[in-house]
């Protein structure tokens, strides 16, 4: 499973981040291949979603550089970031709860439309027109991700499971090349675990998405990724195979405790 | 629903819960018809996926759920054979119950002490420091950093810390929610000595966690719950040998045997019109 | 539960999502607004046109309000200054330039956007309870600026405004049907509510096109609406610009139909006033806005009407004890507070239930 | 320089009596996270009760605490009938029901005391003292000294006292306070209380001397706005730092601006607090003493 | 229940009288022919004041003012012109919002033949237009020299640049106050405004030069540093146009700050409340008010005695204070245009507009000075004004200090638009 390829798609090299005094981050690089399943494991508050924030532009890191192929993203907008192809998802889920799953998914699409305050006023022509050509992006997304009964429900009506699908499906509207899933199985009984599952895998090799996902859940991570970066306290304890990073002494000492 | 009967109960328990039913907003269903009993002296696990309600179970014990827009439209709570539905939360404490929350939940910006003296807040000051005296003694850590804030602690203090509050109020049953949530796997141990410590002082726990591994390890008798309804009870050595919780919480941790790869869940071939 | 919200019609294409009227009820209701537009100036009396003219007026502004604060989650006590800008610019562009009608309108409302476009950025980096009082400090900033630049506003003495709605032989003053002449009021409710329409039109195409849902992401998320590539800067500071056109496309007409503006026309009171349309009206609704609008400008009428037998109440406080302008006040305060907390969604959620039982009318459950 | 302590002793005494209407924010926005516009009403309402019960030949003092008690449990029915209901709702909302109130609170008092001007009868009329050829009134000092003293002890209260620190712990998060047996509803009601307290104190100085009490006294919470977010909305030291600074700052540009620039236009003196106030915003967003909210995702 | 039963017909009824209001309206131009507001032997008039906000204090004494003026009229001269009873038909206005003055102005215009009062400077602004375009005629019952020479208004009294000529000429001239320097110290509306260009001719006039033009918010509360300002300049003669809330702020803190210049105080500067405030000696010293009339509280004149006992009769429970007489003297000014259109035989709007001009002067029982109407161009308000100061025992607090002063500024203030 073990990809080899010359070029990664994603190169953080030497991220250092700090808030006020505290280090969140101290001197984390690696590099993730295209097409690549990528985990990052380690405590809370070990700087797993710190990451995700200097990724997608929140966070300006003090020290350090990313590159998605050739472009270099630190210190771009957030905005620049998503239209460069990076997507995330949310620890705590981050959907707009008053808008339907139709309109979420259609944000999703935000950043490939053009129609703008004024055209928006005058609706008829270009506007309509991009209205329903996107529409039809959204409803595949909607059928790979088997959301077609909740389309026109607001978020905030949904149970849990589906909401954490729906923001997949957020994510993966913006067609993107690299997928940041933060913890997508958290709070999921066993059976919607793995129907997540099964969507990562799809849209990772059907797709060709390449993914970098934290999660806690231990076989969830060694079953489904293709190289793990354990963490703590902000440094990387380790990066390797699942097999090496479960074995790997600091992971056991600082995060495992025992062998999972 | 099962076949296992719940076990007897020669004194009334510390805490029953009977057939209750709870909704949100007058419409949403959450509990519907949960029974459960926390023996005196006793800890007992409730498992469950997120949005199976154990919180909301938690809540309508400790009186939160007018908080969250919800109401117990049926069955009964009592604590030693007292009915608390309906009470406001404050006489709940009052009556012997404290709460750790899911996520801690610290008063970040309150130092150390503070938020031991909120835990106290609904005890005489003398009782009060008392109570400080003996969390302090418990926790020799918590006394050391009594004036740092709360906020800046590390993750297994903060866990202290909650505890700690809930002491305060010199509780006969606590209720623990997720306290493994985000820790380390190593500091999960160190809250799984916690909480038999807070048992062998005389407090009984009832313990909601999904991390079942940890949970029937500390436990004496488990409830699993499923889609607001209890589903499985029974005495932990059981509830871990069933083959069903297995499956769907234990995923073969316990015994080690094989269990199947979330890599190898079959991949339903859908038709696509995948244009991207 | 989930039947309570689904889409009950049968769609077959995507576009009938789209469609401004999507039900016969729909259709049949527009069709009776259009019609009560042609018929009612023509039975109201003068006073009642009048307040009807208002009532078209506030609205705009409450659209406008809506925008920004319904949509885009973004509280402003300062809309009165753009209301005001927007009738000191008819007065000057119309007034001293002698700009003809559709001009100077569209010149008082991009002045308006101009204005919100530069105190939009201002906005960014406060939240909640912040914003509303630095918006507070834009109306006494605007006030100020009203009383003191005597050679544009007249000063505190106000100035006199000419801007007549008037485009070639048509003059929205004089109309006649046949050889019946309209009176003044006629013809502007005719003006100010095919106004409301045109305008409310192109808010509800914002409202449900791509900046729109813009707008409600960054009022229910702002940081997940950033990392999905929406721009803050770009839609906040177009939200404000968009509603403070719209506020100044108000005070504009409000401007011509008074034909005289002083600064204690813009004062924070309008603003309240604005802001308690939207929310007995509906927060995040563009129909809700007009409705809001139009309750709270016929209200305190209405009640003046039914005051002789109200008891404890007297018309003119000539016998001391509650008026009814306390009263009205008073249940102007009432009214926010009572759906704040009883009809929070306000009077278009009210409304929509309305529909739903008669759209299974005679089947009503 | 006799001027400018003349003007500096009237800024600060303005200033104190914005320092009480600024603590009466705080202490109610610390409780529950909002911006109690209907302050102003709770203001006046003090005010025309303590002219009622003077005029009703209570003692003064004794007709102040009885205005204070009769607001306080004024704050706490609304608490009790209104703002409960709103927990959890939008802070905007929450914010318009208070400013629904004001209209309420002020029609009230117009029903009872309707518009003349009412003197209240104050003890220290307009007596002054001078020292250093600065005159000082005698209302002045009784100002600052009670706004210290409401200082002393709300910091008392809120740094050493179990219901004070409770208070605190409510603010930061209520679900847990409550979960500790600390009621939300229990320390927002005494948050109106105690911010019904304040503002009858405020009014009182307000109205008194020959000021004289009509509903425009109300409009005083409006123009210590600035002052209560320049020092930050969660902060007493803030609320008492802000409302200085704002008086002083009134004061001196109605004294030293307004003459020597006419060109600014009249009455900048109005203006120039909320420019203070928006230019430490920007470089502050959470006032010179107010925590910052952590922007998280 | 019954009263919800009671209020739904009320509003059903208003419903219909809107419809019935409606037809007639749309029943063609032949509604001319019938004059508003006059039906039978009634004839209505209008008065949109401020009743229910802080300007009530003003506008509720005027309407009880004008009201007991025409219930002495209708019961003991049997009407105007012996024949026809006045009714007043008041709205509620709201002085911070002038447009309400305008709906309300929609709301009766039809029922009405005039309005016997508008007050509010903003409000009267408002309806200028509307006035012109419905020959409407009103009485206006502030007082602003822009008025003087307007069609539709009939203003009465003096305007505030004349009470503040002839206020401060009056300190500067025969007040022992010769040579002294000159400030005012304003509210910043319209009014203040006003009052301003008075002293601004004055100085013209006299040839001085006003030393401190300061101005103050209707909402201050600190007056230390305006007041200290014009104790510096050393003011001695300084103009105050303030309303009463105000008033006593501003003279509290001269007086604690022990400056004791003579205060000229505008009419809406004084309240009776304030000669029972703690700088009621205060004002006894260097208050002075400048008025209309030549003998309020003087009851030896026989129009005060008369006005007392109407005020007695019809509105026992109106405190006699300047904004009650304010409200009694436009009912003079009304009274004098209806008679004279009787007389003329057009009791229509367009009669009643040609009766204004042919009203030359006004009798006014000797309580104020003579307003010549007639021809717009030739149209010239009382000149003169009377100067009063604080006696705590007179009923209105104040007493004559001197009546009908007039300044030759005064006499020569040209009234034309600003």
């Amino acid at each position: 499973m073990e990809r080899v390829s010359s070029a990664p798609l994603l190169h953080v090299e030497h991220l250092t981040l700090r808030f006020g005094g505290v280090t969140a981050l101290t001197d984390v690089s690696f590099t993730v291949q295209p097409g690549e399943l990528f985990a990052i494991i380690g405590p809370n508050g070990a700087g797993k979603t710190s990451i995700f924030n200097c990724l997608n532009g929140v966070y300006r890191p003090q020290e350090g550089s990313i590159s998605l192929g050739t472009t270099r993203i630190t210190g771009r907008s957030p905005v620049a970031i998503a239209s460069l192809g990076i997507a995330r998802t949310f620890q705590n889920l981050a959907l707009f709860s008053n808008l339907t799953v139709l309109d979420n998914l259609m944000l999703g699409r935000h950043h490939r439309m053009r129609t703008s305050l004024l055209t928006g006023a005058l609706w008829w022509g270009p506007a309509k027109r991009e209205e329903l050509k996107e529409r039809r992006h959204c409803e595949d997304i909607i059928e790979l991700l088997e959301l077609e009964p909740y389309r026109f429900l607001p978020v905030a009506m949904l149970p849990y499971g589906v909401r954490k699908r729906v923001e997949v499906a957020r994510a993966l509207a913006m067609e993107p090349t690299l997928l940041l899933l933060d913890e997508p199985a958290a709070g999921m009984n066993l059976e919607e675990t793995e129907d997540m599952a099964r969507y990562i895998r799809e849209i990772n090799e059907e797709l060709q998405v390449a993914m970098l996902l934290v999660e806690h859940d231990m076989h969830f991570v060694m079953d489904l990724a293709h190289r793990v970066m354990a963490m703590d306290f902000g440094r990387v304890l380790a990066i390797g195979t699942p097999e090496e990073v479960r074995l790997h002494p600091a992971v056991i000492d600082a995060y495992l405790g025992v062998t999972a | 629903m099962t076949a296992l009967p719940p076990a007897p109960e020669p004194a009334a328990p510390l805490l029953s819960v009977r057939n209750l039913e709870v909704v949100y907003s007058d419409v949403i269903l959450v509990l519907r018809g949960v029974s459960l009993s926390v023996p005196a002296r006793g800890i007992v696990a409730l498992l469950g996926a997120n949005g199976a309600g154990k919180t909301t179970l938690l809540r309508a014990i400790t009186g939160l759920l007018p908080l969250h827009r919800g109401r117990i439209t049926k069955g009964q709570v009592d604590v030693e054979g007292t009915a608390i539905v309906g009470a406001p939360a404050p006489a709940i404490v009052r009556h012997g119950v404290a709460q750790v929350m899911e996520g801690r939940r610290l008063f970040v910006e309150l130092t150390v002490e503070e938020n031991l003296r909120v835990g106290g807040f609904t005890r005489p000051a003398t009782a009060a420091s008392e109570s400080l005296e003996r969390v302090y003694a418990m926790f020799p850590r918590l006394a050391e950093r009594r004036k740092a804030i709360a906020g800046y602690l590390s993750g297994g203090e903060q866990q202290m810390v909650a505890i700690g509050r809930a002491l305060m109020s010199a509780p006969r049953l606590l209720l623990l929610d997720e306290p493994s949530l985000g820790l380390a796997p190593k500091i999960v141990e160190q809250v799984r000595e916690i909480i038999e410590q807070v048992h062998a002082q005389g407090t009984s726990v009832l313990l909601v966690e999904q991390n079942a591994v940890m949970a029937l390890a500390v436990a004496h008798y488990g409830y699993v719950m499923e889609h607001g309804k209890i589903v499985r009870d029974g005495p932990s050595e059981e509830l871990r040998a069933d083959q069903d919780v297995r499956d769907f919480y234990l995923g073969g941790a316990v015994t080690g045997e094989l269990r199947r790869s979330f890599h190898d869940v079959k991949t339903y071939r859908r038709k696509k019109r995948w244009s991207a | 539960m989930t039947a309570r919200w689904r889409n009950t019609r049968l769609t077959t294409e995507y576009a009938d999502d789209l469609k401004l009227f999507r039900s016969r009820l729909a259709q049949s209701g527009a069709a009776l607004l259009v019609l009560a537009w042609l018929v009612l100036p023509l039975l109201l009396g003068e006073y009642w046109s009048t307040i009807l003219v208002y009532a078209g007026i506030a609205s705009i502004g409450a659209i406008g309000l809506n925008l920004l604060t319904g949509y885009t989650g973004q509280v402003s006590m300062g809309h009165a200054v753009f209301y005001g800008i927007g009738a000191y610019s008819a007065a000057v562009f119309a007034g001293r330039w002698g700009l003809p009608f559709p001009l100077w309108l569209i010149a008082a409302a991009v002045a308006g956007g101009v204005v919100g476009g530069l105190v939009g950025p201002f906005a960014l980096r406060l939240r909640g309870s912040y914003l509303v009082i630095v918006s507070l400090g834009l109306l006494v900033l605007g006030t100020h600026v009203f009383e003191n630049w005597s050679s544009v506003t007249g000063g505190l003495t106000g100035t006199t405004v000419q801007a007549p709605v008037a485009l070639g032989p048509v003059d929205v003053g004089k109309l006649s049907i046949g050889s019946a002449r309209l009176s003044r009021n006629q013809g502007w409710v005719y003006f100010t509510w095919a106004m409301v329409a045109i305008l409310g039109l192109a808010a509800r195409n914002i409202a449900k096109s791509r900046p729109g849902r813009a707008l409600q992401a960054i009022r229910d998320r702002d940081l997940a609406a950033e990392v999905i590539g929406v721009s803050l800067v770009h839609y906040k500071v177009g939200a404000f610009v968009v509603s403070s056109g719209y506020a100044a496309c108000a005070g504009a007409m409000y401007a011509s139909y008074a034909r005289y503006v002083s600064p204690l026309d813009f004062s924070l009171l309008l603003s309240i006033q604005f802001i308690a349309m939207i929310v007995v009206g509906g927060i995040g609704t563009i129909h809700g806005s007009i409705l809001g609008a139009v309750l709270l400008t016929i209200l305190p009428r209405a009640i003046e009407a039914v005051s002789g037998s109200l008891p404890f109440v007297s018309a003119n406080g000539t016998g001391g004890g509650l008026t009814v302008q306390s009263l009205n006040q008073a249940l102007f305060g009432l009214l926010i507070i009572g759906f704040l907390l009883f009809e929070p969604l306000g009077l278009a959620e009210v409304w929509r239930r309305l529909s739903r039982y008669f759209k299974a009318w005679p089947f009503s459950y | 320089m006799t001027d400018f302590a003349q003007f500096l002793i009237a800024g600060l005494s303005l200033g104190a009596v914005y320092a009480l209407i600024c603590l009466a924010f705080v202490v109610v926005y610390r409780a529950s996270l909002v911006i109690n516009f209907s302050l102003g009403g709770m203001v006046v309402l003090g005010a025309y009760l303590a002219y009622q019960f003077v005029a009703w030949r209570v003692p003064f003092f004794l007709a102040v605490l009885l205005a204070s008690l009769v607001v306080a449990l004024v704050g706490l029915a609304i608490e009790r009938l209104v703002l409960r209901r709103m927990v959890g709702q939008p802070v905007f909302a929450v914010i318009l029901i208070t400013l629904g109130l004001l209209y309420v609170l002020e029609q009230v008092c117009t029903t009872f005391w309707g518009y003349d001007l009412r003197m209240l009868g104050d003890p220290w009329g307009l007596r002054t003292f001078a020292v250093a050829g600065v005159t000082i009134k005698v209302v002045d000092l009784w100002t600052i000294a009670a706004s210290a003293v409401a200082l002393g002890l709300l910091f008392f209260v809120f740094r050493r006292t179990t219901i004070g620190i409770a208070m605190r712990a409510a603010a930061s998060d209520p679900e847990a306070a409550l979960a500790h047996g600390v009621s939300p509803r229990t320390i927002q009601g005494l948050a109106w209380a105690l911010a019904g307290v304040l503002a009858v104190i405020a009014g009182v100085f307000i109205g008194s001397g020959s000021r004289g009490v009509d509903l425009s006294v109300s409009a005083v919470a409006l123009r210590a706005f600035p002052a209560t977010i320049l020092g930050g909305l969660d902060s007493t030291e803030g609320a008492v730092a802000g409302g200085l600074i704002v008086g002083v700052v009134e004061v001196m540009s109605a004294a030293y601006i307004t003459p020597n620039a006419p060109s600014l236009g009249s009455n900048i003196h109005v203006v120039i607090p909320y420019l203070l106030m928006i230019a430490v915003m920007l470089v502050r967003p959470y006032g010179l003493f107010g925590t910052a909210e952590v922007r998280r995702a | 229940m019954s009263l919800v039963t009671v209020q739904v017909r009320s509003l059903v009824g208003s419903g219909a009288l809107a419809v019935a209001l409606a037809a007639c309206a749309g029943a063609g131009g032949d509604a001319a022919a019938r004059t508003p507001g006059i039906s039978g032997d009634t004839i209505y008039i209008g008065a949109l004041t401020p009743l229910s906000d802080a300007v009530a204090v003003i506008g509720k004494p005027m309407l009880a003012g004008l009201t007991a003026y025409f219930d002495k009229v209708n019961a003991e001269g049997g009407g105007v012109a012996g024949k026809y009873k006045v009714k007043i038909l008041a709205e509620d206005i709201t002085y911070a919002n002038p447009s309400t003055g305008a709906q309300k102005y929609q709301k009766i215009r039809d029922q009405v033949a005039l309005f016997g009062l508008v007050v509010g400077t903003d409000q009267v602004n408002g309806l200028l237009p509307l006035l012109a375009e419905d020959t409407v005629m009103a009485v206006p019952t502030t007082f602003d020299a822009e008025w003087v020479r307007n069609e539709n208004l009939l203003p009465w009294g003096p305007p505030y640049q004349l009470q503040a000529i002839n206020g401060v000429g009056h300190a500067l001239t025969s007040g022992g106050y010769a040579g002294k320097t000159v400030c005012t110290l304003t509210l910043a509306t319209g009014y203040g405004q006003a009052t301003v260009e008075g002293v601004e001719y004055l100085a013209k006039n006299m040839g001085f030069t006003v030393a401190v033009n300061a101005t103050f918010k209707q909402d201050d509360q600190e007056f230390v540093a305006p007041v200290t300002q014009l104790k510096n300049a050393g003011c001695a003669v300084v103009m105050l146009a303030s309303l009463p809330g105000v008033t006593g702020k501003v003279l509290g803190t001269a007086a604690q700050l022990g400056y004791a210049p003579r205060w000229v105080g505008t009419t809406p500067s004084w309240h009776h409340a304030l000669a029972a405030s703690p700088i009621k000696d205060y004002l006894v010293k260097n208050y002075w008010m400048s008025g209309a009339g030549p003998a309020l509280g003087d009851t030896t004149q026989a129009g005060v005695r008369t006005m007392l006992a109407v005020q007695a009769k019809y509105a026992p429970n109106q405190q006699p204070d300047f904004y009650y007489y304010a409200g009694y003297f436009a009912g003079f000014t009304v009274q004098a245009v209806l008679e004279q259109a009787v007389k003329s035989g057009t009791l229509t709007r367009a009669g009643l507009k040609a009766a204004s001009q042919l009203v030359t002067t006004v009798p006014s029982d000797g309580l104020f000075g003579e307003y010549k109407y007639g021809a717009v161009s030739a149209r010239d308000p009382q000149r003169s004004a009377t100067i009063f100061k604080v006696n705590p025992a007179a009923s209105i607090g104040l007493e004559v200090v001197v009546a009908d002063v007039l300044i030759p500024a005064a006499q020569s203030y040209a009234f034309s638009k600003r």
